[in-house]
């Protein structure tokens, strides 16, 4: 299986706290990969070092074997990635489908002439672009809203607004940062559908989440982390049985 | 010559210090880009102004003034600022320069464009140390301004409401849980921002023994901005370091460049530095969480 | 019952946080509140503290309701918030972070108690003068603690004390919370180490969405499978 | 939808009929002079809007640029002898080539800098443009700037003048318009409403903002040009901070991120002082307590969407307190 991303003794200090120490893991090519640990392990503070967001303290990150420790993020989500936020980051004013517009922004090249001599919208390159986002809303059911403020969207929908922004541009990573936060049973399960549906199609997944049904549902892998270290790596079944991750999680069994 | 630059650079630099401590002590606890520091303190000197022609004894006008800027700040945040407390950064950075313009126009309306003598009665003699000239003014100002600087210090460091300030420009919620009165806590800081404001100002117009409206936004708003982006904006160290540093450099810049082009060449050279260190010399850590 | 709630509810917006919430607080008792990312345990404590304002339903406490009290009134009627993620004041040294911590006390006793906990904590002695943002994480946590001890409070709110904490480090911080207990201090704790919180409370409220789902004393829900369940996926 | 569309179309040609025909009513030379200043006053505001509402960057120097463009262009026609439209465009890419070098000075700070560096450079310009005394002219200005001119036709009476400001105006509307519907506004408004997010949609964050000021700054020199074209003569008292101030307030009136807004901001404050002479003594004070009680109350302007103003919260949220805590 391909690597799409690799990292290599990744470190990133902040100040004495050692959020993420020496963390090798790699994304594999159309895999589910969850990400797990205790609030503070260091999940979040990866995908931001992953994504450049971050500079690391130490280490590097490849992407298909390139180097691109130290770019900007907008330069890395260039190559190919895209993600969701803990606390939902839209683009509160602008009409739901703006919202998913920018996400193809790096597909989008108008020209200055379509932009100063067509009128507003109906240059060919926004037509298409449009109509391919229409698509996508209808994808998630929220074609309906494509002209309200995203703002005001109800919070479900709001959620599921951010992964058809992230998968607007067409991404070959799709990094999903605690997505059922803040759901019900009911639309977690909806959300578990999803995802594994936008893995079918050929996207590459990994998720953080604290929701142990839905990481265990529909992970391949899974690697936990724990005071910005791996601890353990491996299937879900695997993960459920090891010591070290319930100790994580409930605490250690007093003797 | 160079050392009586320093000398002129260093009592300016101080008068400069005490504005800029008052704009920093409100733009620590809420970062708000106050527009309006200068011309609400403006008011207070121009009160002390007032009570001066009317022939009030130099010391209790200058008191009232004080209490004039304590109060005026105390009913602005009260007014102003606070309904828009939480309203992102545009959205009270408007108020404020509404607040300014508000602050200014009444000077306008009241005292006019002109200026002013400003003449409390203390004419300071000169000493002269070999081709150096250091008048008793400058000293007296360099002793306030010291004096005003460590009061606040301790202020801040041994009382309860000084403790409470500090926590608050840490964490709003955080000082709430520990029983600082939020709202009462951040008018009083406001209103200390405004007095010391007065002080500086006034002590500006016994410096050059006039008063005009410009004392308000152009000799102290402007410069206890230029003060942060040296320091750092937010610190009260780096407010006072900025601020003498902006002296020296204004003083050099009139003594050995343009009198004409001082204030377009500091700007230029703000420019340059935010340039070089975008974030001041004394930079407040901040990370930010996504 | 030194306190309650009845029928509270939150509001963030439009995302409801808390929905008609009931819990009863008995007088020296340690109960925990668990729950996933999410439940609304952190908008519970919040909302008791006044850091938030209810939508609905009532707070009372001996007696006296105090839904939307500002949190200054608050925490001079005995009840102090422990916040999650370790909020000391980091400008500010130990010493200066605890007497913040005695801000509503104007009682002669606050450097004695200051000096209680030196004693106590002679970790924390060391630290003194340090600025509470270069302590290592249990360390603020034990000053968190500490800090909101100093108002003498009769209930002790606490958020997930153990979070981000080193393994031996998170059975010290639970060590202390159990001697605060035992001193008589009535407690709430709201915890991710669900296995750790039940073997020191006395009872135990499971929160799902807003939403109470299960209440029991500890010692049956820490029996219980559905505990395991809503932390490991079963 | 579609309906929609084509309604407001014919809205906008309607209302440009309207205009072009208003001379047939409105003859009082005063009048249209007004009018004439309310035109090019527009297009500082579309371009403020543009900056300060749809990009989140609070520029409070672009009476600077407005009068970047207007020296520009008259050095160059008074003593350079060049004529008007050279003048005129150059001074547009001249203001923003310096809107762009500011932008890219400014690309990295925050908020708050930003702010001040537009601020300080205002400052920098009046100086210079009142001491610079060999190209400037000082306190003196530059008299004599000639009027407009194209192959020979003179735009030199209010009413030809009427037509062409009228026609600048809807020449920099409609290019402002299409630039906020394009993917370049897309990005203007992500950088707004929320720089990371924008920036993992692949947007080059410090890129965008400094293309913003630059854009923003071609509209505003031109219109510096323009107008200084049409009173023929720059003087270096009408390029001060207050009338940027004055200027932000056009905008924020009408509405942040609303054009039309921009327009009616501007008519109110372009014919108030003209109506009222008290109203044009106390227009700062006017402007003052406007500022104030807009944002407490109103914060979304006359012709914002609804709602928007709340939402401009959103811009830059304080990070280190939560608001729905403590404030209350």
């Amino acid at each position: 299986m391909t690597e799409l991303v690799k990292t290599e003794d990744l470190s990133k200090h902040f100040g004495g706290v050692k959020a993420l120490e020496a963390v090798e893991m790699t994304i594999r090519e159309s895999e589910i990969l969850g990400v797990i640990g205790p609030n503070g392990a260091g999940k979040s503070t990866l995908f931001n070092v992953i994504t450049g967001f971050y500079q690391p303290t130490r280490g590097k990150v490849f992407y298909n074997g390139v180097e691109v420790t130290g770019h900007r993020v907008d330069s890395v989500v260039d190559k190919g990635l895209a993600r969701t936020f803990q606390n939902i980051r839209l683009f509160d004013q602008m009409t739901v489908l703006n919202n998913v517009l920018v996400g193809m922004h790096l597909q989008i090249h108008p020209g200055i002439m379509e932009t100063l001599f067509r009128d507003p919208g109906k240059g060919q390159k926004e037509i298409e672009a449009r109509d391919k986002c229409m698509s996508l809303l209808k994808y998630f059911g929220l074609e309906k809203d494509a002209t309200l403020v995203s703002g005001n969207l109800p919070y479900g929908k709001k959620r599921k607004l951010e992964i058809a922004r992230a998968l607007a541009s067409d991404p070959k990573i799709l990094l999903l940062d605690e997505p059922s936060a803040g759901m019900n049973p009911n639309e977690t399960a909806e959300l578990m559908q999803l995802i594994d549906g936008i893995n079918r199609k050929g996207y590459t997944v990994v998720v953080i989440e604290h929701n142990m049904k839905l990481i265990m549902g529909i992970s391949h892998r899974i690697v936990v982390l724990n005071f910005g270290k791996k601890i353990a790596e491996g299937d879900p079944a695997a993960i459920q049985a090891d010591a070290s991750v319930i100790e994580a999680y409930l605490g250690k069994e007093e003797d | 010559m160079l050392l009586q630059h320093l000398i002129n650079g260093l009592s300016i630099g101080s008068i400069y210090a005490l504005i800029a401590m008052g704009y920093n002590m409100v733009y620590g606890i809420l970062e708000l880009l106050n527009f309006a520091h200068g011309d609400v303190y403006a008011v207070g000197c121009f009160a002390a102004l007032g009570l001066l022609t009317m022939g009030v004894h130099p010391a209790l006008a200058i008191m009232a003034g004080i209490i004039v800027g304590f109060v005026i700040n105390l009913f602005v945040e009260k007014l102003a600022y606070r309904p828009v407390r939480y309203s992102g950064r545009v959205t009270p950075t408007i108020t404020a320069v509404g607040i300014a313009y508000i602050m200014r126009n009444a000077i306008l309306k009241i005292w006019g464009p002109e200026t002013f003598a400003f003449d409390i009665g203390v004419r300071g003699s000169n000493l002269q140390f070999g081709g150096i000239i250091i008048g008793t003014l400058q000293i007296y100002i360099l002793l306030i301004a010291v004096s005003c600087m460590i009061g606040i210090t301790l202020y801040l460091k041994k009382t309860k409401t000084g403790q409470g300030i500090i926590a608050i420009s840490q964490s709003i919620p955080t000082a709430a849980l520990m029983g600082v009165p939020v709202n009462r806590t951040i008018s009083i800081v406001y209103g200390i921002g405004g007095a010391l404001g007065v002080i500086g100002g006034i002590l500006f117009c016994i410096y050059y023994d006039s008063i005009f409206i410009g004392i308000g936004f152009a000799l102290g708003t402007i410069k206890a901005w230029m003060a942060s982006i040296i320091g750092g904006v937010g610190s009260l160290k780096g407010a006072v370091m900025g601020a003498i540093m902006l002296g020296l450099m204004e003083s050099m810049v009139s003594g050995y460049v343009s009198t004409l082009y001082k204030d377009a060449i500091v700007w230029l050279l703000l420019i340059a530095f935010v340039l070089i260190k975008p974030q001041g010399l004394f930079p407040a850590q901040v990370a930010e969480k996504i | 019952m030194i306190f309650s709630t009845q029928d509270l509810t939150v509001k963030y917006g439009q995302i409801t946080a808390l929905r008609d919430l009931s819990i009863i607080l008995e007088s020296g008792e340690l109960t925990t509140l668990l729950g996933a990312n999410g439940a609304g345990k952190t908008t519970l404590l919040k909302t008791i503290s006044g850091l938030l304002k209810p939508t609905k339903g009532c707070i009372t406490y001996q007696g006296v309701n105090i839904e939307g009290l500002q949190p200054d009134r608050i925490i001079k009627m005995g009840i102090a918030h422990c916040p999650e993620g370790r909020k000391a004041l980091p400008r500010q040294t130990v010493y200066e972070n605890l007497k913040m911590g005695a801000y509503i006390r104007n009682d002669s006793g606050v450097e004695k108690d200051i000096e209680y906990f030196f004693e106590r904590f002679p970790r924390l002695a060391e630290r003194r003068d340090q600025l509470a943002g270069h302590l290592s994480g249990g360390e603020q946590q034990m000053l968190v603690i500490c800090r909101a001890l100093m108002s003498k409070p009769k209930i002790l709110l606490l958020d997930e004390p153990s979070m981000g904490l080193a393994p031996l480090v998170v059975k010290e911080v639970f060590e202390i919370i159990r001697q605060i207990h035992e001193e008589g201090t009535t407690i709430l704790l709201v915890e991710q180490n669900a296995k750790m919180a039940l073997k020191i409370a006395d009872k135990g409220y499971i929160l799902e969405v807003g939403k109470i789902v299960a209440v029991d004393d500890a010692q049956s829900l820490l029996k219980s499978k559905a505990v395991q369940e809503s932390y490991l996926g079963g | 939808m579609m309906n929609l569309a084509a309604n407001r179309k014919m809205i906008t040609i309607a209302a440009i009929l309207a205009a072009c025909a208003l001379p047939l009513v409105i003859t009082d030379e005063y009048a249209l002079r007004v009018l004439n200043v309310f035109f090019i006053y527009s297009v500082v505001a579309l371009s403020i809007n543009l900056i300060v509402g749809f990009c989140g960057q609070l520029d409070m120097g672009r009476a600077a640029f407005m009068g970047l463009g207007a020296y520009w262009s008259a050095i160059l026609a008074v003593r350079l002898h060049f004529p008007f439209f050279v003048a005129f465009l150059t001074a547009g890419i001249f203001a923003g080539l310096v809107g762009a070098i500011l932008g890219f000075l400014c690309r990295k700070s925050s908020f708050d800098y930003l702010t001040l560096i537009t601020i300080g450079f205002n400052v920098v310009c009046q100086v210079v443009f009142l001491n610079w005394i060999p190209v400037t002219n000082g306190a003196m200005g530059i008299p004599k700037v000639p009027v407009p001119e194209f192959f020979g036709f003179a735009f030199d009476t209010n009413l030809r003048f009427y037509y062409l400001a009228l026609g600048f105006l809807v020449v920099c509307y409609v290019l402002i318009e299409r630039i906020t519907k394009s993917k370049l506004g897309r990005a203007f408004e992500a950088i707004r409403d929320d720089s990371i997010a924008a920036s993992y949609s692949g947007i080059n964050i410090q890129n965008f903002k400094v293309l913003n000021f630059a854009i923003g700054s071609v509209f505003t020199g031109l219109a510096g040009s323009l107008l200084v074209h049409y009173t023929q003569y720059a003087s270096p008292f009408n390029y001060t901070l207050d009338e940027s101030v004055y200027q932000l307030q056009m905008a924020i009136l009408g509405g942040l991120g609303s054009l039309p807004g921009s327009l009616l901001g501007t008519l109110i404050l372009v014919v108030a002082p003209e109506i009222s002479r008290s109203f044009y003594e106390y227009r700062l004070v006017f402007v003052g307590f406007m500022m104030v009680i807009m944002m407490i109350y109103w914060p979304n302007g006359l012709l914002g969407k609804a709602g928007v103003g709340e939402r401009l919260i959103g811009i830059m949220r304080f990070r280190k307190k939560e608001p729905e805590e403590a404030g209350r």
